[in-house]
C-alpha cells in the first residue's frame, strides 16, 4: 500500500477522532485564557455525551441532541464558574469534582440508555466536488461529520476573536492580569464566567458529537480519558485556537495509528503517547527558562478578589 | 464587613477549629441532601435510599468489614496526599501511584523467587518503593523545570494504566490464566491472612493506621515535617530560610507516593492475588484520597476518620448497586457533591456570622 | 466434554437420590454481570436469558447486579447470599477467583461459573460456545470477498476469541484458499470507539468483509457506511444495517439455565456434586444459533451471490457456497455431530501441525487454544 | 467647600464646584479604621497633593474614588452631582482617572491593547491599530512619547508610567490620581513627570497625587492635603505653609532628622564584594560589576531608586540568587554562590524586604516563625528530631526581648501587626550575635514607634560589632543611620561619600545616573 493512502487515511480518521479533542481544547483554551483552569472537561464532555445522546434518541433529532448537550456543558461549567470565580475556591479540585460528578451523574441517569445504539446518528457527509480532489479530497472531505468543520471553522474564529477583537483584549487581559482588567472598568468575574461557560458548552458539543455521530451510543465512562488529553492539549498548543487544530489531528493520529499499527507496535504504549507527551512538553518549556511562561496567561489558576478583604 | 439583614459578617484571618469542624460537617450533610434529590428524580424514595445504606453498612458486622475493607486504600492514600498537600504539592497522581505499588508487589510475588516468609514484607518494600519513583517523577519535573505538578501527576496517571494494561497483555500475562489477560495467581504465600469471614486483609488496614501515626508525628515533631509545613505555607519564606526546597519536595513525594504505593501492594496481596486491568485493580480510591485528605485538613490522623467516611460510600455503593438496582456511578455523585459543597464552603469558614440588630450595628 | 458430562449426570443422579435438594422451596437465583446490560452483548445476552427463564419456572426469583469490577465478585456474592439466595451465577472469565473462593465460604450455596475452569462441589462452569457458527460465517465471508481480505476485530486475543477466529478463518480458506484474514484487537468487550478505529484501520488495508468480536454493532455501522459487508455478533444486529448484515453469531444462555435450574429444583445437582459438571454447549444442544436475527440463518440479500459462489470442494465436490455452509449445519446441528471445523489436518501459521489427519480436538485444547490457523494476517498476542 | 484664603493665584478655580468632592467618608477594614470622616475637595486646574505617612489611608481613599472600594459611610459628589461609584467603570464614566503605584498593566500585551482594553467607543475589530493613531496625538499634545506596538515589559519603569497615563487621558480623565508616582523615578524623570502635570493643569484637568514626600509637594502641588491614621489634619494651598509645619502635621509631632548615634569605629571586613554580576528574573543584567566593603561596626547605606538592581544585591548575598561572576566573602569567608543555609549558617542575618512574602511563615506559630533557619541546628533539634521544649523557651525569651506583641508563642504569625512581625523577625535574625546584618526596607510601611525601635535595634547591631548593609528607598533613613553611603544605578555603584559629608543633591545626581567625582558614567 503506497504512502498517499497511509496519509489519506491516518489524516482522516485524525479529524474524525480529533473532532472531540479539537472542541474540548478550544474550550478550555478559551477558559484558561481568562485565568480560569477547569479540570472538568471529562465530567461535561460526559454530561454532554450522554444528554446529547438521550435526547437524540428520543427525539430522533441528533442535531437537538448536540444542542442540548452544549446546554448541559455549560450548565456543568456554569457549577465550576460559581465555585471558583464567585466563591473562589481552588480550581483544580473543582474540577476534579467537576469530574467525579460529571462521570457519576451521567453513569447514573444514563443507566437506562447503555449500550443501545442510536436509531438516527448524525449522519456524515461528503462535500461534494471537493471530495473529488485527488488525495485532499478523501483526506478531508469523505465521510466526515459537520461537527468536524464546523470546529475548523470555530477555531479560526476564535484566533480571530482572541487576537483582533476588543473581546480578545478584555479575556486576555482579564487571564493575564485581572487586577488591570478590573481597574478599568471589566467585569472580570462576567468575563469568566462567560469563558468557563464557554468551555463548558463546546465540551459539551465534544461530548454530544462523540455519542450521536462518532460511536453513536452511549456508554457510562465513554469519554475515556479524553478530557484529559484536551487538559494536555491545551498546553500543549500553548493556548492558542489555530494550533488545537494541528494538535487535535497530531493526537488524534495518534489514536488511529494505535491500531494501524498494531502488528508493530503494541496499542498501549501509543496510547499513553498524549499523556507522556503533555509531560514532556511542559519538561521542555521548563527547560527553555526565560522564555518559560510560553503563553501560559499571566493569571492562570489564581483566583480573583478586589484588593478588599 | 458585610451586611445580610439582621446579621452582619466579619472577616476573620484564621478560622477557628469548630468553624472548620462544624462547615466541613455541613457541607457532608448538604451534599447528602442534595443526593436525595438526585435519588428522588432517578425514582428512588431517597429515605428508603439511606435506610437500605444504613442496614445494609453500618447495621452490620459484615457491613463494617466491607466499609473497613474500601477505607483500607483510601487510608494510605489519604495520609500520603496528607503529607503532600501540606507541602503544597498536588498530588493528584495516587491513583497511578497504586497501580505502581501494584506491578512492583506483583513482579516480587511472581518473579522474584524469594523464600515464603520474606515474600509479603518484600512485596510491601517494592510496593511503596515503586509508588516513591512514580511520585518523584513529579517531584523532580515541578522543581527542576517548573512543570506543573496537577498536570504531570494527573498524566501520569494515565501513562501507568496503559503500562499495566501493556503488561497484562503482553509480558506478565499469566501461563495459566488460559490466554486471559491476568498475570498468573499469586502463590498461597504472597497473600495477606483475612479477618476470618471478612475480606479485611488486617495487615494492610494496621500498616496505614502505624503510617498515619508515624506522618503525623512526622509533621508536628520532626525538621522534615516543619520544613514540609514551611515550604507549603510559603514557598519564598522557604527559599528565604535556606530550606532546601528540592529535598523537602522529594522527601514528601517519596512518602505520599510511596504510602499510595502500598495501598497497591496490599490491593494485589489483600484482593486481586493477580495483576489484572487497571480499572478492575482500583476503583478511583487514588481520586477519592483526594476528597479524603482535603477533608482530613491536613491532619493525618483525621484522614483515618475520613477515609471510613469514604469507605462507608464505596460500600454504600455496593448496597445500593444490590438492592436498588442503581449504578454504581452514585459513589461518584456523591464524591463529587461533597467536594462541591467542601470548596464552596471554604470561603465562609473565615467570615464569622454575628447577629446584630441594626441599631447596634451602626457605630461601626 | 462429553465425558465429563456423562460422569456429571452419573454422578448427579447418584447423588439426587439421597441427597435433599431444594425442590420444595423456592429457588432465589443471583446473576452477576461484568457490564451493563443493556450493552447489546454478553450481560444482554444472560439477562434476556435471566428472564426466559423467570417466565418459565414460577417457583423462580432472580435477582441480578451489572457492571461488577472483578475484583468485587466476592463482595456481590455475599451481598447475594445475604439477600437469600441459593444459586449464584457468575458470568465472566475474570470472576472465576472470586466466585472459587466464595464457593468455599459457602459451601450451601451453589455457583455456577461463566467460561472458567475451576469447578468445586457447589461449583459449576458452562459456556456456550461459538466457533461452529464463526465457521459457518468463514464460509460466507469466503465467498463473498472481493479483495481476498477478510477483516476480524477481535476483543482480546485470548483462546476464546482466538478459537473463532480461527474457525472463522478456517471457514474462509475452504471456500477462497487464498483469502487472508486480517486481525485487529481493541483489548475491550465492549469499546465502540474502539471498534470504530479498528475497522477504520482494517478498511484502509484493504478488507472488504467484516467480522468481529465486540459488544456493539460499531463493526457492523461502520462496514455498511462504506458498503462492505459484515457478520453480526451476539445479539441480532440485523436492523442496523439490513442490506449488509450476512449473518452472525446468536446465543441462547437460556438453554443451558434452564437446564441447570430445572435439574437444581429436581434434586439432580446439588451443592455436593458439582466438581465435575461442565456445561460446553453448542449447535446440536441449541445453545448459539447462526444468523443475524433469529430464524434467518442468511440475509436473503446475499443468497443469490452465495449461490453463485461455486467451489471445488475436496469433500463435496463442485457445490456452491450457500449450499456448502447448509451441509456443514447440517452435520453440526445434528445431535450426532458428524464434523467440526478443526478436523485434521490442521497447521498454524508457522507450519506446525496442530491437529492430525482426521482427529478433532478435545475441548481442553480447545479452550487453551493459544496459536493462530495459516491464513490470519495480523498482531497475535502469545502465539506459540 | 471650603475654599482656602487667598488660593485664587495658585490655580484651582474656586468659584467654580469642586470637580470632585468626597464628603465624610469612612472606610474600615477588620481592625482598622482606614478612612474617618474623610472630606476632601478638587478643583479644575489644579495639582492637589495627598500628604500622608504610609497607612495614613491616602491610597485606601482613592481606591474608594476610583470604585475599588466601596465606602462604609460618606457621599462622592463628581461636578456638583452625587455621585455612586460601584465600580473603575464609574470612575472612568464619572472623568475620574487613577495610576497606581504598582502599575496596572498587562505586560506580556502592546501599549495599544493596554490602552484599549475595556475602552468604549473603539471598534469591534481591530481596535488596537484605531488606539494607536489617538496615542501618536495625545502624545504629542502631553509630550508623552511611548511606542503603542511595544510590548509593556519591554519598557522601562517611566515609559510604563506614561502608558498609565496615556490610558487615563484617553478615556477622558479630568482627574488623575497618581498614587506614589515618583517612588519608582529618578529624579531626573520625576521633573519630567512634574512637567507634564503642569501641562495637563494648563489643559484644565485636575491632578490628585498621593505622597509621603515634602519636597515633591513643595515642588509640584497648588493644594496639599494632610492625612494621618485615617483622618484629614488639614487642606492648605502649598504657598501658605513650609516643610517643618507640614511634617508636624503628617507624624503628629516634631520630626527629629537625625538620630544621635555613637561614632563609628569601623573593624575587620565584615563583607567583601568584588566585581559582582548577576541577572534579574527577566534574565537581563542587574548587578554589572558590584565591589562594595561593610565593616564590622559599621552601617554602609545603599540608596537608589528602585528596581537599579538593589533586590538582586541582597538577594546575592544572602544566597538566593546566582551570581555570574564576582565573589561574595564574609566574615573572611568564600561564600559566592552557596546555599542561603550556609549563608546563614555563617552569620549572615537577612531583614528581608517583603516581610509577609519571606520573612515570616504566616499560617505558622510565633514560636515557630522564630526558629526559622535555626531549626536544623541546636538546640532546636537533635538528630531528626525537634526539641519543642527549647523551642518555646527561646520564643518566650525573644517575646520579651523585642516587645513582640502576641496573645502567645501559639498564636499564628500573620495575626501579628506589622510592627510586631517586624520585631519577630529582627529577634529572630539578630539572636545569635551575626556578624553581618543584610536589611532591605527595614522601616517600610511601619509606623513611627516601630520605626525608632528598628533603627535602635540595627544601631545596637553596628555597635556591638556587626556589619550591617542598609537598603532603603527612604533617603531621609540612610542619611540618618548609615556611615557609608553606597548609591546604585542600573546596577553599578555610582559612588560612595561619608554620610557625615552627604549632600543630598549629590546623591540625587548619582541616583540618576551620574558618576561621583569621574567623568567617565562606565
Amino acid at each position: 500500500m503506497g504512502w498517499e493512502e497511509w496519509l489519506i487515511s491516518t489524516i482522516a480518521r485524525a479529524l474524525a477522532y480529533g473532532t472531540p479533542l479539537l472542541w474540548g481544547t478550544l474550550g478550555e483554551v478559551y477558559a484558561e485564557r481568562s485565568g480560569v483552569v477547569n479540570l472538568g472537561v471529562e465530567g461535561m464532555m460526559a454530561i454532554g455525551a450522554f444528554s446529547a445522546f438521550a435526547v437524540a434518541q428520543s427525539t430522533g433529532n441528533p442535531g437537538l441532541g448536540i444542542l442540548v448537550a452544549a446546554v448541559a456543558g455549560g450548565g456543568a461549567a456554569l457549577i465550576h464558574a460559581f465555585l471558583t470565580v464567585t466563591l473562589r475556591a481552588n480550581q483544580y479540585v473543582s474540577g476534579l469534582a467537576l469530574t467525579m460528578f460529571g462521570l457519576g451523574l451521567s453513569g447514573l441517569l444514563g443507566r437506562g440508555w447503555e449500550g443501545v445504539p442510536l436509531k438516527h446518528p448524525l449522519p456524515a457527509i461528503t462535500v461534494p466536488y471537493l471530495a473529488d480532489i485527488p488525495i485532499l479530497g478523501p483526506m478531508l472531505f469523505q465521510n466526515q461529520s459537520i461537527i468536524t468543520y464546523l470546529g475548523l471553522v470555530l477555531a479560526v474564529v476564535l484566533w480571530v476573536l482572541l487576537y483582533r477583537t476588543r473581546w480578545g483584549i478584555t479575556l486576555r487581559s482579564v487571564g493575564e492580569s485581572p487586577a488591570t482588567a478590573d481597574a478599568l472598568g471589566v467585569n472580570v468575574y462576567l468575563v469568566r464566567y462567560l469563558a468557563v461557560i464557554l468551555g463548558g458548552v463546546l465540551a459539551g458539543v465534544a461530548g454530544g458529537y462523540l455519542s450521536v455521530e462518532y460511536r453513536p451510543s452511549w456508554t457510562e465512562g465513554m469519554t475515556g480519558g479524553m478530557g484529559w488529553i484536551v487538559i494536555a492539549l491545551t498546553i500543549f498548543v500553548a493556548w492558542d485556537p489555530v494550533q488545537a487544530i494541528g494538535g487535535a489531528v497530531l493526537f488524534g493520529a495518534l489514536y488511529h495509528l494505535s491500531y494501524r499499527l498494531q502488528p508493530w507496535v503494541a496499542p498501549e504504549l501509543l496510547k499513553l503517547m498524549p499523556y507522556a507527551a503533555a509531560i514532556i512538553v511542559l519538561a521542555f518549556v521548563g527547560l527553555g527558562g526565560a522564555q518559560r511562561r510560553r503563553g501560559a496567561p499571566g493569571a492562570l489558576g489564581v483566583p480573583y478578589a478586589r484588593g478588599e478583604k | 464587613m458585610k451586611r445580610v439583614g439582621p446579621f452582619v459578617l466579619e472577616r476573620r484571618l484564621a478560622p477557628s477549629r469548630g468553624a472548620v469542624l462544624g462547615i466541613s460537617l455541613l457541607a457532608v450533610v448538604l451534599a447528602l441532601l442534595v443526593a436525595a434529590v438526585i435519588f428522588w428524580g432517578y425514582g428512588v424514595n431517597p429515605w428508603h435510599a439511606y435506610r437500605v445504606i444504613f442496614q445494609g453498612t453500618l447495621a452490620s458486622p459484615q457491613g463494617w468489614a466491607e466499609v473497613v475493607r474500601r477505607a483500607i486504600p483510601l487510608i494510605l492514600c489519604g495520609v500520603g496526599l496528607v503529607v503532600a498537600f501540606r507541602a503544597q504539592f498536588w498530588n493528584i497522581g495516587a491513583e497511578g501511584q497504586i497501580l505502581a505499588g501494584a506491578v512492583a508487589a506483583t513482579g516480587v510475588a511472581l518473579f522474584s523467587g524469594l523464600p515464603d516468609p520474606w515474600l509479603l514484607p518484600a512485596m510491601f518494600l517494592a510496593g511503596f518503593l515503586a509508588g516513591a519513583v512514580w511520585g518523584m517523577i513529579p517531584a523532580l519535573l515541578k522543581v527542576k523545570l517548573r512543570v506543573n505538578d496537577v498536570i504531570s501527576t494527573l498524566m501520569l496517571n494515565y501513562v501507568m494504566m496503559y503500562i499495566v494494561e501493556w503488561l497484562v497483555h503482553g509480558p506478565w500475562k499469566g501461563p495459566t490464566a488460559r490466554g486471559f489477560a491476568y498475570s498468573d495467581l499469586f502463590p498461597r504465600a504472597a497473600r495477606l491472612p483475612l479477618i476470618p469471614g471478612t475480606r479485611v486483609h488486617w495487615i494492610t488496614l494496621v500498616v496505614g493506621v502505624a503510617m498515619a501515626i508515624a506522618c503525623a508525628f512526622l509533621l508536628s515533631r520532626t525538621k522534615l515535617g516543619y520544613e514540609t509545613r514551611v515550604v507549603g505555607q510559603s514557598q519564598d519564606a522557604a527559599r528565604y530560610a535556606g530550606i532546601d526546597f528540592l529535598k523537602v519536595t522529594l522527601w514528601v513525594m517519596l512518602i505520599s507516593g510511596g504510602l499510595a504505593g502500598l495501598a497497591g501492594a496490599g490491593e494485589m496481596a489483600g484482593v486481586h492475588y493477580r495483576l489484572r486491568s487497571p480499572a478492575h485493580i482500583s476503583m478511583g480510591y487514588g481520586y477519592t484520597a483526594i476528597i479524603v485528605a482535603w477533608l482530613a485538613r491536613g491532619s493525618p490522623l483525621a484522614a483515618v476518620v475520613t477515609a471510613l467516611l469514604f469507605g462507608l460510600i464505596f460500600a454504600a455503593g455496593d448496597v445500593i448497586k444490590v438492592a436498588l438496582a442503581m449504578p454504581f456511578q452514585v459513589t461518584d455523585v456523591f464524591n463529587g457533591l461533597i467536594l462541591f459543597f467542601l470548596i464552596g464552603s471554604e470561603l465562609l469558614m473565615y467570615w464569622h456570622i454575628r447577629w446584630a440588630p441594626k441599631r447596634a450595628a451602626s457605630e461601626g | 466434554m462429553r465425558r465429563s458430562l456423562k460422569i456429571a449426570a452419573i454422578v448427579a443422579a447418584v447423588a439426587g437420590l439421597c441427597t435433599l435438594g431444594l425442590a420444595a422451596e423456592t429457588v432465589k437465583v443471583g446473576f452477576i454481570y461484568v457490564g451493563p446490560i443493556g450493552d447489546y452483548g454478553w450481560s444482554h445476552a444472560h439477562n434476556v436469558a435471566r428472564e426466559i427463564c423467570e417466565q418459565n419456572f414460577p417457583w423462580l426469583e432472580t435477582v441480578y447486579v451489572e457492571s461488577v469490577p472483578e475484583g468485587e465478585v466476592e463482595t456481590y456474592i455475599d451481598q447475594l447470599v445475604r439477600q437469600g439466595c441459593n444459586i449464584v451465577f457468575t458470568t465472566s472469565f475474570g470472576f472465576m477467583d472470586g466466585t472459587y473462593a466464595a464457593a468455599l465460604r459457602y459451601p450451601k450455596v451453589i455457583l455456577a461459573h461463566c467460561s472458567g475452569f475451576m469447578r468445586a462441589p457447589n461449583l459449576a462452569t458452562y459456556m456456550a460456545d461459538f466457533y461452529q457458527v464463526y465457521y459457518l460465517n468463514g464460509l460466507m465471508a469466503g465467498a463473498l470477498t472481493k479483495t481476498g481480505k477478510v477483516a476480524y476485530v477481535g476483543a482480546f486475543p485470548i483462546p476464546e476469541v482466538k478459537r473463532h477466529l480461527n474457525a472463522f478463518a478456517i471457514g474462509v480458506r475452504e471456500v477462497n484458499p487464498n483469502a487472508e484474514v486480517h486481525v485487529r484487537w481493541i483489548y475491550e468487550w465492549f469499546n465502540p470507539a474502539a471498534a470504530k478505529e479498528a475497522t477504520e484501520a482494517l478498511v484502509a488495508e484493504g478488507c472488504d468483509v467484516f467480522a468481529f468480536t465486540e459488544d456493539s454493532p460499531t463493526v457492523v455501522q461502520v462496514a455498511a457506511e462504506r458498503g462492505f459487508p459484515s457478520f453480526a455478533h451476539y445479539s441480532p444486529m440485523y436492523d442496523f444495517a439490513p442490506d449488509y448484515v450476512v449473518s452472525g453469531q446468536l446465543v441462547h444462555w437460556e438453554a443451558i439455565y434452564l437446564d441447570f435450574l430445572q435439574k437444581v429444583h429436581d434434586g439432580v445437582y446439588t451443592n455436593e456434586n458439582l466438581e465435575h459438571v461442565d456445561y460446553w454447549w453448542l449447535l446440536s444442544q441449541k445453545a448459539v444459533e447462526v444468523g443475524a436475527k433469529p430464524g434467518m440463518m442468511i440475509n436473503p440479500v446475499f443468497e443469490d451471490d452465495l449461490k453463485a459462489y461455486i467451489v471445488d470442494h475436496p469433500v463435496f465436490g463442485e457445490i456452491s457456497a450457500y449450499d456448502l455452509v447448509m451441509v456443514r449445519y447440517n452435520q453440526m446441528a445434528d445431535p450426532g455431530v458428524t464434523f467440526d471445523p478443526f478436523q485434521g489436518p490442521i497447521y498454524d501459521r508457522r507450519g506446525v501441525l496442530r491437529v492430525p489427519e482426521g482427529m478433532w480436538m478435545s475441548v481442553d485444547s480447545l479452550i487453551t487454544m493459544e496459536w493462530a490457523v495459516e491464513g490470519v494476517v495480523g498482531p497475535w498476542p502469545g502465539e506459540p | 467647600m471650603m475654599a482656602a484664603p487667598g488660593a485664587g493665584d495658585l490655580g484651582g478655580n474656586q468659584n467654580s464646584p469642586p470637580l470632585v468632592l468626597l464628603e465624610g467618608v469612612t472606610k474600615s477594614f477588620p481592625g482598622v479604621v482606614a478612612n474617618d470622616r474623610v472630606t476632601l475637595d478638587v478643583r479644575p486646574g489644579e495639582v492637589h497633593a495627598l500628604l500622608g505617612e504610609n497607612g495614613a489611608g491616602k491610597t485606601t481613599l482613592m481606591n474608594i474614588l476610583y470604585g475599588l472600594y466601596r465606602p462604609d459611610a460618606g457621599e462622592i459628589y463628581v461636578k456638583g452631582r452625587k455621585v455612586v461609584i460601584r465600580s473603575p467603570r464609574d470612575a472612568i464614566a464619572c472623568g475620574i482617572g487613577m495610576v497606581h503605584q504598582h502599575f496596572k498593566l498587562v505586560y506580556p500585551h502592546t501599549v495599544a491593547e493596554n490602552v484599549a482594553l475595556g475602552l468604549q467607543g473603539t471598534p469591534f475589530f481591530g481596535p488596537a491599530r484605531v488606539v494607536e493613531r489617538g496615542l501618536r496625538e495625545l502624545g504629542e499634545r502631553y509630550n508623552l512619547p511611548v511606542d503603542p506596538k511595544a510590548r509593556v515589559w519591554q519598557l522601562s519603569a517611566g515609559e510604563q508610567q506614561r502608558v498609565e497615563i496615556l490610558k487615563a487621558l484617553y478615556r477622558g480623565a479630568d482627574v488623575l490620581i497618581l498614587d506614589e508616582p515618583t517612588s519608582v523615578l529618578t529624579p531626573q524623570e520625576t521633573g519630567e513627570l512634574f512637567k507634564v502635570l503642569a501641562r495637563m493643569k494648563e489643559e484644565g484637568h485636575a491632578v490628585v497625587f498621593i505622597t509621603h514626600k515634602l519636597d515633591e509637594v513643595m515642588e509640584a502641588a497648588d493644594r496639599v492635603t494632610v492625612m494621618r491614621r485615617g483622618k484629614v489634619i488639614d487642606t492648605l494651598p502649598v504657598a501658605e505653609t513650609d516643610k517643618a509645619s507640614l511634617a508636624r502635621m503628617m507624624v503628629g509631632r516634631d520630626v527629629v532628622f537625625r538620630i544621635s548615634k555613637a561614632e563609628c569605629t569601623p573593624g575587620k571586613e565584615a563583607l567583601v564584594l568584588r566585581d559582582l554580576r548577576a541577572v534579574n528574573d527577566r534574565g537581563l543584567p542587574a548587578l554589572r560589576g558590584i565591589s562594595l566593603t561593610v565593616c564590622r561596626g559599621e552601617i554602609v547605606g545603599i540608596a537608589g531608586v528602585a528596581g537599579n538592581g538593589q533586590r538582586e544585591l541582597v538577594e546575592v548575598i544572602c544566597g538566593l540568587r546566582r551570581a555570574q561572576g564576582g565573589e561574595v566573602v564574609v566574615l573572611g569567608r568564600p561564600l559566592t554562590n552557596r546555599s542561603p543555609r550556609t549563608v546563614a549558617d555563617a552569620g549572615v542575618a537577612h531583614i528581608p524586604e517583603e516581610r509577609l512574602r519571606m520573612g515570616i511563615v504566616p499560617g505558622m506559630t510565633v514560636e515557630e516563625n522564630l526558629i526559622l533557619k535555626k531549626h536544623h541546628r541546636p538546640p532546636f533539634s537533635s538528630g531528626p528530631l525537634l526539641r519543642l521544649a527549647e523551642v518555646r523557651r527561646f520564643a518566650e525569651q525573644a517575646i520579651e526581648e523585642y516587645e513582640i506583641i502576641t496573645p502567645s508563642p501559639k498564636t499564628p504569625a500573620k495575626l501579628l501587626s506589622g510592627g510586631n512581625i517586624q520585631k519577630l523577625i529582627l529577634a529572630r535574625e539578630l539572636s545569635g550575635e551575626p556578624g553581618l546584618v543584610v536589611a532591605a526596607h527595614p522601616t517600610y510601611g511601619l509606623d513611627v514607634g516601630a520605626t525608632e525601635l528598628i533603627r535602635q535595634l540595627l544601631l545596637r547591631q553596628r555597635d556591638a560589632g556587626a556589619g550591617v548593609l542598609l537598603v532603603s528607598e527612604d533617603l531621609e533613613e540612610i542619611v540618618s543611620l548609615a556611615d557609608r553611603i553606597a548609591v546604585m544605578f542600573r546596577g553599578e555603584i555610582m559612588g560612595i561619600v561619608e554620610a557625615s559629608a552627604a549632600e543630598l543633591g549629590e546623591i540625587g545626581l548619582m541616583m540618576a545616573g551620574t558618576r561621583s567625582g569621574m567623568g567617565d558614567p562606565r
